[in-house]
């Protein structure tokens, strides 16, 4: 998914670009602005403890003034855990792209700017993790390692950098020609050095732009994985709401409110990080959009 | 002189782009006369390649004729239908883009593409289209056996050849070349410019030139229109513009190929690149009043950047749109 | 403008009601039961889950099944009598039944079958044939069965008789390999097809010898999850089902069509604890210390976590057996009942040495932490909210609760194979005799069936007195002793005895009853109701 | 020239496969849990008993001796035997394959003929509120995780509207009166999941082709075309679409890993009797010869088809040939 996706994103982006302008990019900034205020100040807006169950009375409730958004199976109240949950499902796409764009990076930037064998080895590589089917590669990995968040976390970014090494990989190779870097290298820089004092700085851009879009894959397999039962059942994120609701049958007894509001915030993230994704492309680097 | 075959009056042609309105030809007139050659000089993006489309309205989605008229044989293009525009094409009209790009289907025989021009306005069998096929390969100096290839396998010269023998199919009046030589090596620009100035005689067609490279242009044209920012500002005799160029644009142009020998250049393979000319093209989007090019102008005056130019014939078949040509020493 | 374009729409909605109408019209014949989990295997040596139990009861008989008054009524044996020292048992058998494959059943295939479970001590039955000596068949119809002690349980253990001419071909050490498809029975239902992960079939056995099924089929469908269980119900895709979801109880009872019925299961849901004290234990060792044990147990409020995880559908936990087995179900005096209060298990870890410490949670004289695993199954949301709520109580008297939710098959591993545990939940189903589940508890279990390693010698003493006592009442005392020192000791803290949630169709079935009387459909203790439905 | 290009294809698909199969049997070896703990669910099991199964599954010998027997079984097409159903992996697979061929069959169809009609639309209403409406939708569904998709169609279609049945394939062991009352069952069976799995593929389908036609559209050669004096139909027609195609079939292609993705949730959700559901099962019981057999049998048909599109691509465009 992560892999694929990311063209497809490409596209959708390039669809809205027209259309648009940089109206979405700011929709989709201020979405986001709007959720990670609500997981830094979550705490303050509404003190919420996942172990704070209520009583028999309290389960399923619809929403109330008491609880706007009703309660959960736990008799908990949805809107709280909604809040609560903003926290774990960005730390899980922000934590998750940080691994897969630190991935990628290095092993785009390994190839081109090595190349040779270097070059062949590690595109091979990105290749197999381009072709293998994601979310099968997923669950099994999810399965070994166990299923804690942090394991969560390391399993989308370990699956997800392919793309990323790819773009990376060009663009390395069209820095690396220029004369600068090409003196840089003649006088006797080391390679790091080269690589981080002159490549860096003109790839990332491209690495910048790929890390929002990715991050809305992550929170979209965060979710996938949690609804499957592969998610962390003590830290609950919006995937665990929906899998938790999804168990006690909320869709067929009727209880909207809690299948509804989890799966509204999630396409809102993603949307949110697929509208800026945009715009930051455009922004920063308008060529990669003729790519 | 002959009648004039094509008579374009007071041609505009906007843009409307969501930044606001381009005028990217704005109000032009010149004509083409029969079996002979014109040319478009200028910057890209002066109007010129606007121009030349605006003749058969090819203009893109957003692209509208606003005024002026388009007189082919007497009858005013512009103001015919799209339909009857649409037959015209290619029949009467027909236009050279720059092959050795992308201006051939990559995924269609080149057969096919030409075939498929000529049974669109003429009514004969396969067989009849594919003998005519094999003739104009001929007559562009390429082998008729390549008749079935795909674009790719041609080389850039040769994918030009097969646009001039696609261009030739329905035998036209009027062939537009569209920076036909653009991007292909000296040697064979030259080569293909020859072709066309062979078909051209042999023919008796008519030509419109377009080129930002003005060596080309006076090389290959009898008489030329120097466009600058959707407008005509010197317009006359090839080598009447070039010994006694008016405009400052055109001095400049000029001078930025002081090494005007093209015989030399095209017997040495050399391209000479000419010099920069100071300052940046015109935002198409911009309100220049009065002369476009006085922002750039070192002899512009208050009237320059007041009042448009008008057309101020200083030769024989010499016109020029400046209130200041003959203070410019 | 507005009229042609819905008008269409009603239109193909009609056209897709149409199909989805016909597509449910099927023949009423076959009662469809769904369910969530299906049969381990249809191998009685193989097998060790409920639904295979289920299945066995309808492809199977024993000799003597019980009625729906739990007492012991005759099936494969007409008549049975015990001799004057009660250590033989004559069982007559019905002449003329025949194995669904058309073979005569005789007495040697039950002296065949039960020497197959005593010799390899597999499935879920050979338990109940412990203490049987010798077994001769003086003719084709007579069993004569020797036990060294009298055995209290002879009647109860619903033991499958299979068919020799079959079972007699597979090499015992191959037994546990061998997965016993199609299944021959002497059973009401014969076996018709298993799509494991969709459904099992069987087909009413037109030539049983006892009452004939009045459908033609049952057919068992697996369902992912409650939620579209409880949706086929409702669209009457299947005729009953069973695992119901407890949320969707109050929903079901509304149909008018439907009868859902909430009624004490056989089983019960625990808290156990790493009880083995031996050198190899991994567990804490502060759990080998039942104060702490107890502690646990007292600081629990089971009521809000029975009304959290099955909406107060049950009854909170005390002790081994089950209420709904009132002859053998120990209830603990007042004295004696551990009832949800934080103080006194803060007194009990108080007394233990374990006093609160900086961090809220209490620690021994060296230093030692109260802090234990808690393993649970993924699989089972609600032995994870249960798991929650004891992470939270246990939390207010100071002891730390790590959660991790594993895999059933890992869970296995870490209790089975190395003991790698503190606390974890599940649950255990019991039969109708006590000893089964009794059992588990024994030292000779450890690294048996025992999940917590307990280990108890006068408890062990009772256990094998109470499977030869044939006196009802004295067996009865034996029996609550045994739950007594159990309650005392707290191997377990004893969470619930969660209710069965079943729910039938009656537009389409009539004749359902409750086994016994206000208990389940299906899952009961005989496999009545299969036979004695009938469509409508 | 073509066919070195091919070679070179298909010795790359090669390796990868190599690769596959060895990322296949080691990460099935360090999953946790014992497998014959489920396997053998007697916890009295004689020692005798287990070393049997041991090696009746090949569980006894070392790492590497498994590892050769394994790809020696593999070139038999023996795939060893579902811990599970205790039946040989390849026909528990074959079993299930069938179902997973017709929801992604169905629903690729649907999809691609949607989806591309959508996006010929769109393009060709460039900017227009179709075009809007198109975006929207297919970002709204993109953004959707594929299981929600399939729980709020079922809370519509099947809880409110009771119009079709949520779960199974066909009416679970029914019996018909005609073969169309079958296919009917299966049809109404088939039409949620389907419309699903669908759903999240055309608004994929519809950008692409959207964006593939509109840059078409823009290159000069379609200029050349409408100079020729062809009608606007005939221009997309005849020089749009057959151009337009060629990224979108590629693309349907290699997006067959992310097919497979949503027909494990669409199968988890609607109780299918796939191979996604299989694998899911396979997972919790921990079945490692059914689990690398659906991982390698995945992975090798996206492979392929990745090698499939790289064929195709280079019949319908000539230049990738040379």
């Amino acid at each position: 998914m992560p892999i694929d996706k990311v063209t497809t994103f490409q596209r959708i982006k390039n669809a809205f670009s027209v259309l648009y302008g940089n109206k979405t990019g700011f929709a989709g900034f201020l979405i986001l602005c709007f959720f990670l205020f609500i997981a830094v100040f979550g705490p303050f807006i509404k003190p919420y403890d996942i172990m704070d169950f209520g009583g028999a009375e309290d389960i399923l409730r619809p929403p109330s003034f008491e609880h706007l958004l009703g309660t959960d199976d736990m008799g908990r109240d949805i809107l709280g855990g909604l809040i609560a949950g903003s926290r774990i499902s960005l730390l899980v796409g922000v934590m998750a792209t940080v691994l897969s764009m630190f991935l990628g990076a290095a092993i785009g930037l390994g190839a081109g700017y090595f190349g040779g064998f270097i070059d062949a080895v590690l595109m091979r590589l990105t290749d197999i993790f381009l072709v293998l089917p994601w979310l099968p590669l997923v669950l099994v990995l999810a399965a070994i390692l166990g299923a804690n968040l942090w394991n969560i976390i390391l399993v989308i970014g370990l699956t997800s950098w392919a793309g990323t090494a790819r773009v990376v990989r060009a663009q390395t190779l069209s820095v690396k020609e220029r004369t600068y870097v090409e003196r840089a290298r003649s006088l006797g820089s080391s390679n790091l050095r080269v690589i981080l004092r002159h490549i860096l700085p003109n790839v990332f851009p491209v690495i910048f732009a790929n890390t929002v879009l990715i991050a809305a894959v992550a929170i979209l397999s965060e979710t996938t994985l949690s609804f499957l039962g592969l998610g962390d059942s003590l830290n609950q994120s919006w995937g665990m709401m929906l899998h938790y609701a999804f168990e006690c049958g909320a869709a067929s007894i009727g209880a909207y409110w809690f299948l509804l509001p989890p799966g509204i915030c999630v396409v809102l993230v993603v949307l949110g990080f697929t509208f800026l994704g945009y715009a930051l492309d455009e922004w920063i680097n308008p060529q990669i959009r003729k790519r | 002189m002959s009648t004039p075959l094509l008579e374009v009056r007071d041609l505009k042609t906007h843009f409307h782009t969501k930044e606001g309105i381009a005028k990217a030809v704005d109000g032009i007139s010149f004509e083409v006369y029969e079996g002979a050659s014109f040319g478009f000089v200028g910057e890209s993006g002066c109007g010129k390649t606007t121009a030349a489309l605006s003749i058969i309205k090819l203009l893109p989605e957003n692209g509208k004729i606003e005024g002026g008229q388009v007189l082919f044989r007497g009858e005013d293009l512009a103001a015919k239908s799209d339909e009857e525009i649409r037959l015209r094409r290619w029949k009467d009209i027909s236009i050279i883009f720059q092959g050795a790009m992308n201006s051939l289907n990559p995924v269609m025989k080149i057969s096919k593409q030409i075939t498929e021009a000529i049974r669109l306005h003429e009514d004969i069998s396969i067989p009849e289209s594919r003998k005519r096929v094999k003739g104009l390969f001929t007559q562009v100096g390429l082998n008729p056996a390549l008749l079935d290839q795909y674009p790719h396998e041609f080389s850039g010269g040769m994918k030009q050849r097969v646009m001039i023998a696609l261009a030739l199919a329905c035998n036209p009046l009027l062939v537009i070349g569209d920076e036909p030589t653009t991007a292909l090596d000296v040697m064979v620009q030259a080569q293909i410019l020859d072709l066309l100035e062979d078909l051209r005689r042999s023919l008796h067609l008519a030509t419109i030139l377009i080129s930002h490279d003005l060596s080309v242009i006076f090389d290959a044209c009898e008489r030329l229109a120097v466009m600058y920012s959707g407008k005509i500002v010197e317009m006359g005799n090839s080598r009447e513009v070039y010994t006694r160029p008016a405009h400052p644009y055109t001095r400049k142009l000029v001078a930025a190929f002081p090494d005007l020998e093209l015989e030399k250049q095209r017997k040495t393979g050399k391209r000479t690149l000419g010099k920069s000319i100071a300052g940046d093209p015109p935002n198409p989007l911009g309100r220049i009043s009065g002369c476009k090019f006085h922002p750039r102008c070192e002899w512009a005056d208050k009237r320059c950047s007041e009042e448009d130019p008008v057309s101020m014939e200083i030769g024989a078949d010499h016109h020029v749109f400046c209130w200041k040509w003959d203070k410019i020493g | 403008m507005f009229v042609s374009p819905s008008f269409r729409i009603s239109k193909k909605l009609g056209l897709i009601l149409l199909i989805a109408l016909l597509a449910v019209s099927a023949f009423s014949t076959v009662l469809k039961v769904g369910w969530t989990v299906e049969p381990d295997s249809v191998s009685p040596f193989i097998a060790y889950n409920l639904p295979a139990a289920e299945v066995f009861l309808l492809l199977y008989d024993p000799l003597v099944a019980l009625n729906d008054q739990e007492e012991p009524a005759g099936k494969i044996a007409e008549t049975w009598e015990l001799s004057e020292d009660q250590l033989t048992w004559t069982f007559n058998l019905h002449e003329g039944i025949r194995w669904h494959d058309g073979e005569p059943l005789t007495a040697e295939d039950v002296k065949f079958t039960y020497e197959l479970f005593i010799n390899t001590g597999l499935g879920l039955f050979s338990g109940f044939l412990n203490g049987i000596e010798s077994i001769e068949c003086p003719d084709d119809f007579t069993v004569m069965i020797h036990t060294a002690e009298p055995k209290a349980n002879m009647l109860m253990g619903n033991t499958p008789i299979l068919p020799k001419h079959i079972w007699e071909t597979v090499a015992e050490e191959d037994l546990e390999l061998w997965e016993n498809e199609p299944a021959v029975g002497s059973g009401a239902f014969a076996f018709l097809e298993w799509r494991k992960g969709e459904y099992l079939r069987l087909k009413a056995n037109a030539d049983y010898f006892f009452d004939k099924p009045k459908v033609e089929e049952v057919v068992f469908i697996l369902f992912a999850n409650n939620d579209t269980l409880a949706q086929a119900l409702k669209t009457g895709e299947i005729s009953a089902a069973v695992n119901i979801n407890p949320m969707q109880l109050p929903q079901l009872s509304q149909s008018p069509n439907l009868l859902a019925v909430s009624s004490p299961g056989y089983g019960f849901t625990q808290l156990a604890f790493n009880c083995w004290e031996s050198e190899d234990s991994k567990g804490h060792p502060a759990l080998l210390d039942k104060r702490i044990r107890q502690a646990i147990d007292w600081a629990l409020d089971k009521q809000a976590i029975l009304d959290m995880t099955y909406l107060g559908q049950g009854e909170v936990g005390t002790t081994l057996i089950p209420p709904i087995l009132q002859k053998w179900h120990y209830k603990p005096g007042d004295s004696e009942l551990r009832v949800y209060n934080p103080e006194k298990a803060n007194a009990l870890l108080d007394a233990a040495g374990y006093l609160m410490g900086n961090r809220k949670i209490r620690v021994d004289s060296q230093g030692n932490e109260l802090n234990f695993r808690l393993y649970l199954r993924s699989s089972n949301t609600q032995e994870i909210k249960a798991g929650q709520m004891i992470k939270k109580y246990l939390q207010a008297v100071g002891i730390e609760v790590s959660i991790e939710t594993v895999d059933d098959g890992l869970l296995m591993d870490l209790i089975y194979a190395d003991a790698e545990f503190d606390m974890f939940i599940w649950g255990w189903g019991t039969d109708v005799d006590p000893t089964t589940i009794l059992n588990v508890m024994s030292t000779n279990e450890i690294f048996g069936l025992s999940d917590c390693f307990y280990s108890n010698e006068e408890y062990d003493r009772l256990l094998s007195l109470q499977a030869s006592q044939m006196d009802v009442t004295q067996r009865q005392e034996t029996v609550f002793a045994m739950q007594r020192i159990l309650y005392e000791d707290s191997p377990y803290a004893i969470l619930f005895y969660d209710n069965e949630f079943q729910a039938v169709r009656t537009d389409l079935f009539s004749g359902w009853k409750r086994i016994p009387e206000k208990g389940a459909f299906f899952f009961t203790i005989n496999a009545n109701n299969y036979v004695t439905v009938t469509p409508k | 020239m073509s066919s070195r290009y091919l070679g070179n294809k298909i010795a790359q698909a090669l390796i990868t496969i190599f690769i596959v199969l060895c990322i296949n049997f080691f990460l099935f070896r360090i999953m946790p849990g014992d497998p014959l703990s489920m396997l053998m669910r007697n916890p009295r099991a004689s020692q005798q008993a287990i070393q049997k199964a041991k090696e009746f599954y090949g569980l006894d010998q070392s790492l590497p001796v498994q590892f050769g027997r394994y790809l020696q079984d593999l070139l038999k097409l023996d795939f060893g035997v579902s811990f599970m159903f205790k039946k040989p992996v390849t026909e528990v697979i074959g079993g299930k394959v069938g179902p997973t061929l017709l929801l992604l069959g169905v629903s690729e169809i649907m999809a691609i003929v949607l989806g591309i009609y959508l996006g010929i639309v769109a393009a060709s209403h460039r900017g227009k509120i179709v075009d809007i409406g198109t975006i929207s939708v297919s970002l709204l569904l993109y953004s959707l995780p594929t299981f929600l998709l399939g729980m709020v169609l079922i809370l519509i279609f099947s809880v409110y509207w009771g119009l079709f049945p949520s779960t199974g394939m066909v009416t679970a062991a029914a019996r018909y009166a005609t073969l169309w009352r079958q296919f009917l069952d299966l049809l109404s069976h088939l039409f949620l999941p389907a419309i699903t799995l669908a759903l999240t593929l055309i608004g994929e389908y519809g950008m692409l082709m959207r964006s593939s036609l509109l840059e078409v559209l823009s290159e000069d050669f379609i200029v050349t075309a409408r100079a020729k004096g062809l009608r606007e139909r005939e221009v997309i027609r005849k020089h749009g679409y057959p151009n337009a195609l060629l990224p979108v079939v590629t693309a349907i292609s290699i997006n067959l890993g992310l097919t497979i993705a949503g027909a494990i949730q669409v199968e988890t959700v609607f109780s299918w009797p796939g191979i996604g559901r299989l694998m899911y099962d396979a997972l919790n019981n921990r079945d490692y010869p059914l689990l690398q057999g659906i991982f390698l049998l995945v992975c090798i048909c996206v492979i392929v088809a990745n090698l499939f599109s790289d064929l195709l691509y280079m019949v319908l465009d000539p230049r990738v040939k040379s």
